[in-house]
């Protein structure tokens, strides 16, 4: 565990190409799919850092798609001295890549390549004031946070949970992630924890305590992302954001993952990013339909 | 698949070497210009890219005048055995390549080639000589078709412009020029027959084919810019068709590309009359991609029985 | 999948009558030209086809003055999520097909359109006159771009040589006239502006794009013509984005086709700005393809968020 | 069972569109593989008659082929009393798309569509001489053999049986279609039965029988069906093949299988065909390469 926060470096490196790792395990979860890959080469990734996958030997399917592999973040990172280093995903099925990955079943190949992108700050590198952090997390957004609290947890330093869903259907992994210990849910439909949006527990968190001393990080919607960004920008909190953009390689070859810079001009998400300081963009929502 | 199962065939050992327009190579296999940015992949992969780097010569993304930042996002899109991008040519502009770029990427320790673009032909003509007098460059790769960017220049559509801008800038340099063609025409061996006029020492082709894309939840059009250009293994057919084309009507080598996914593939483009190949989004799906294509040639060509890539060049459809 | 998985949608009810040039139609699937021959069909499948037929416009396969037989084999290959075909317009010529097919072809019940191809503007004329002087005819389909036949005209290439083909058909009959434009030019949209300028009713896309393949086996050309034409999903990223190009560029309606293969993706032709659409290639993987598009346009539609193909016509991407 | 031969239509139709068939079961067979579909609709295939296979829901593997469904000849056809109407099929894997459809598992879906194409002729209709009929089947050509041979065992038709191999390794299928009962067997690579080609055999019987009272039925590679149809022809002994040829849609619809006629011209292998007699066409070795 390396004791000096400042001298964590921004990045493990990947192996270079993409190798063959097995899975182990599959489950639903809330909605979610959670699986596990045996890793045996890679190097442990850091929160933040992301995976590119594609379950082999066939990712197409019907129609052609998937034909790209698919950005994902880890969710959790093992070591067991049997059975080798696990990689946990959670997969919210939206299109065919996320599809196809949710149907792997144990003993089936996947390509990995990675780890991938730059890590999130440790809380006193973001903000020299910072008690501690607090984590706001939403629908898949959750798993880059549950591996950021876990390295916070192993250096014992606080932190606070929020995590927002939309409803029961999409809201898995919270216990398996996060376990029993304090987190604070927020459902939109009101089907459980409180009613309404994530960034409500947030707005609540930053009048109590004193803004000054917050560290915020987030993952999860951009919509949901762009509120976080605004209200801490507002209050002068400094923020860490893990985006989502469209990806071909994840390394920097594409230049595919275009997110606007606050001062002008884009940054390559997969290797800028995926973790960006609130101030550095110009929105979250750069995925938003393109008007033509 | 079944074949190596039925019988697993031992590999066997192959010299590769070969060269383009007098420039030796280790191999066969290029990058595409644009899909393989070996500077961030150093940063990301470190020193082990450059021990195993995956391709015989680099191509460096297309190089302009000035800072670019590209096209607005999203740039990107997935199709059947494919993709759209709409990247838009960011880079750094010509000073900040050379200054930053060019020497780092001589470190890596195969030939380099530049891409270059420009809006006119005096732009043509500084990136050409400016890039060409450095001794880092083996070769200079003149993009006039480029389906995401709007340049007063539609050079790479008209043979006699094509001609004209080959004509201009041939004096200006003695290293190997290669005109990367586009595949929006109806009959690019024209547009090929004309820069081998002006003085071309090899074509390279495809670029991206023209495409669209919608976006699956505003119905409206999904890439920033609009519209971009089609790449992977669907436009392989096309792209085998224009190479064989090209490569029978003119005398200069031709760098084929487009969809080159594996050995089989790579070997495809020898067959229809390229003289070496260039992976691109393939090295998207596997950073590795270029040394994989290299590492399956032996198989390939015995498969087909050739001894050599000679062998198999001799071998062309015609 | 997940979605309909997750919550499974009741299909909404809707009315998708419509129409192209006139023509009244039960809805706005097509098929395209040479992609579904209806007699051998009934052949086939008997009866059943004609009670579950699975156009609402039956266009036939393009018909020539006088009995091809066709390209010499192969004919087919397969590609990554798509295919080359060569097939050369073999046909009984116009005689054949007037005396023999037409009568045949009324019989199921749609209305018809004729596709012809000539080498000449004559022979042009002639077709259109002799076919649509048959009252079984509803509409002609001009093809001007079948890649794989070497006809002395190359019309489909040129604007200014369509026009003067539209300028000379035009008079001959008050049926529409629908254009088939060739995907392999520059710019579609010139030769569609001035299909309309020569008095097009309508013009139809994308036809096949120029492709090779090489035998596994011997190394040549695996295509007994040498070369073909692409067509299904691979190619409908292009398809997309020249109908759409075209559909801003002219007035008069769009035929739009290029690898749909279900509803989701004829709805994309819509959204590019297609009036009507044709099933092509998706037919050989399934007789009834036309009919499942047809079946589930009303929840694409729906997931959307429009209410009826008018309300997804109104919001083309533009 | 028709009594009067001449009453036999030349093909049974289809049911228009494809439908999804269960696999049933699934086994190797000397380097081919044996597959078996419920297909409750369809009707009763005749022999020579075969199939458009793809399998579901997910036809296309990594390199988006296949794409197209492939022309597969029943090997049987089965009415049982509890499980329904059963289609056995032999599948020599030369590709992705045979690959593909010999990894199929018990419970997988396969989209069938057919049957498609004419019959085989009984031998009185073929040769009004005929006193039985000898069916040449090489490699997986064997298949659509053994249904003509059933036929004819079911309808008291002599037949023999002529079956010729590569080698071992292709070599499937002649235990579980032809029984115990005589065929005679020829190995290229005389591991076993007559050490040659399987036209020797051919050749023995027409020499040893009265060619006039002989109707030959032949399936089996181009090469080998050419030889069997110029043995034919020169005896003037009626043959009938069934060939092969790249189909896209199995039912007139491409006008891409097309076969040389012996007058010039095309047929659509897969309506006209895929049986054809040796005297309609030009050559069975079609698909030989292109020169260009
Ligand atoms: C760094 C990073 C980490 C990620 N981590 C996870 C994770 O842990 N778990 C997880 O389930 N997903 C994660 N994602 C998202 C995941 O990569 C996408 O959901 C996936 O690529 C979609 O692929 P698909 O084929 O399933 O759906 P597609 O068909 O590709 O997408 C479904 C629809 O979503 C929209 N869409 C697709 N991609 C994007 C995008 N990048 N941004 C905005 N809209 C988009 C489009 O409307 C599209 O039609 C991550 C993405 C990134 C960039
Ligand atoms: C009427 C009919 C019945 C058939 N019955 C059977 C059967 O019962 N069992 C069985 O295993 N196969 C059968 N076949 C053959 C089978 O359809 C092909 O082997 C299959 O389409 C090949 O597909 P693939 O993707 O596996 O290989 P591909 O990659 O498509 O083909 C492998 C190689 O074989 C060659 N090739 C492919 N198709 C043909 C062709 N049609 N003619 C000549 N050469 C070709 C090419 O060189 C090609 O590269 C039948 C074919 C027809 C037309
Ligand atoms: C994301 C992306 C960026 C590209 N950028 C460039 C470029 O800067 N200059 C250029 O000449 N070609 C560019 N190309 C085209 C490729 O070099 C290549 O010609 C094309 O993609 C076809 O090959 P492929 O199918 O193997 O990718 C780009 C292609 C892609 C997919
Ligand atoms: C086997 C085959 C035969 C075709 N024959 C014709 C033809 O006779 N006339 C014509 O205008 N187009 C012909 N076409 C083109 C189709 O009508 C259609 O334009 C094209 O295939 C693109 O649509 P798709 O991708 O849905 O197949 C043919 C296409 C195929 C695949
Ligand atoms: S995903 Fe390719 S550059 Fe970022
Ligand atoms: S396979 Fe399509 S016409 Fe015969």
């Amino acid at each position: 565990m390396p004791a000096d926060p400042a001298a964590t470096p921004d990045r493990v490196q990947a192996p270079f190409g993409r190798r063959l790792c097995e899975v182990a395990e599959t489950r639903p979860s809330g909605g979610y799919r959670i699986f596990t890959l045996i890793d045996p080469e890679g190097p442990a990734p850091a929160p933040g850092q992301f995976f590119m996958l594609a379950a082999a030997p066939d990712w197409a399917r019907e129609g052609g798609r998937p034909y790209l592999p698919r950005a994902i973040s880890h969710a959790r990172f093992t070591r067991h001295p049997g059975s080798g280093q696990r990689l946990d995903f959670l997969i919210d099925e939206v299109g065919p890549g996320t599809s196809r990955l949710a149907e792997m079943k144990p003993g089936d190949q996947c390509w990995v390549a990675g780890p991938f992108g730059g890590r999130f700050s440790l809380p006193r590198k973001l903000n020299p004031q910072a008690a501690g952090a607090i984590l706001v997390g939403g629908g898949i957004g959750i798993a880059p946070m549950a591996v950021l609290r876990r390295e916070l947890v192993d250096r014992g330093i606080p932190s606070r949970s929020l995590l927002g869903f939309r409803d029961q259907a999409h809201s898995g992994g919270v216990e398996e992630l996060f376990g029993c210990e304090e987190t604070r849910l927020a459902f939109e439909d009101g089907s459980s924890g409180h009613k309404g949006y994530v960034t409500d527990l947030l707005l609540q968190l930053l009048e109590g305590d004193d803004s000054a001393s917050a560290a915020v990080y987030s993952c999860g919607p951009p919509a949901m992302l762009e509120a976080v960004r605004r209200i801490c920008l507002e209050r002068e909190v400094p923020v860490e954001l893990a985006l989502e953009s469209p990806m071909a390689c994840g390394y920097g070859a594409c230049f595919g993952c275009a997110v606007p810079k606050a001062d002008g001009g884009y940054l390559r998400l997969c290797i800028d990013g995926p973790v960006v300081r609130g101030d550095e963009i110009a929105t979250a929502m750069a995925g938003e339909p393109a008007v033509d | 698949m079944t074949e190596s199962a039925k019988a697993a065939e031992p590999l066997p050992v192959m010299d590769l070497s070969t060269g383009i327009c007098g420039i030796p190579l280790s191999g066969p296999v290029l990058n595409g210009s644009g899909t393989f940015d070996a500077l961030a992949a150093r940063r990301v992969f470190g020193d082990a890219l450059i021990e195993d780097f995956p391709f015989d010569c680099y191509v460096s993304k297309t190089i302009t005048m000035n800072p670019r930042p590209g096209n607005p996002p999203y740039r990107l899109w997935e199709t059947p055995s494919g993709m759209i991008n709409s990247i838009g040519l960011p880079g750094p502009g010509l000073d900040g390549f050379l200054e930053n770029d060019l020497g780092a990427l001589a470190e890596i320790g195969v030939p380099l080639i530049v891409s270059v673009m420009a809006d006119s032909a005096e732009d043509f003509a500084t990136l050409v000589e400016r890039v060409a007098a450095r001794d880092e460059v083996a070769g200079i790769e003149l993009n006039v078709s480029c389906p995401n960017v709007h340049s007063g220049l539609i050079v790479g559509e008209q043979p006699a412009e094509t001609e004209a801008l080959m004509k201009a800038l041939r004096p200006l340099t003695g290293k190997p020029l290669i005109v990367k063609l586009t595949p929006n025409v109806a009959n690019p061996q024209e547009v090929a027959v004309a820069a081998e006029a002006g003085g071309a020492d090899s074509v390279s082709m495809i670029n991206t084919i023209k495409a669209a894309a919608i976006d699956p939840a505003s119905s409206r059009t999904w890439l920033g810019a609009g519209a971009g250009g089609l790449s992977g293994p669907a436009v392989r057919p096309i792209a085998l068709a224009q190479v064989r084309a090209v490569s029978s009507a003119v005398g200069i080598p031709v760098v084929g590309m487009g969809g080159i996914s594996d050995a089989e593939s790579a070997l495809e483009f020898i067959l229809a009359g390229a003289e070496v190949i260039a992976v691109g989004t393939e090295n998207f799906r596997n950073p590795r991609a270029g040394a994989a294509v290299t590492e399956g040639l032996p198989l390939a060509l015995r498969r087909r029985g050739f001894g050599s890539l000679a062998e198999a060049r001799a071998a062309t459809i015609g």
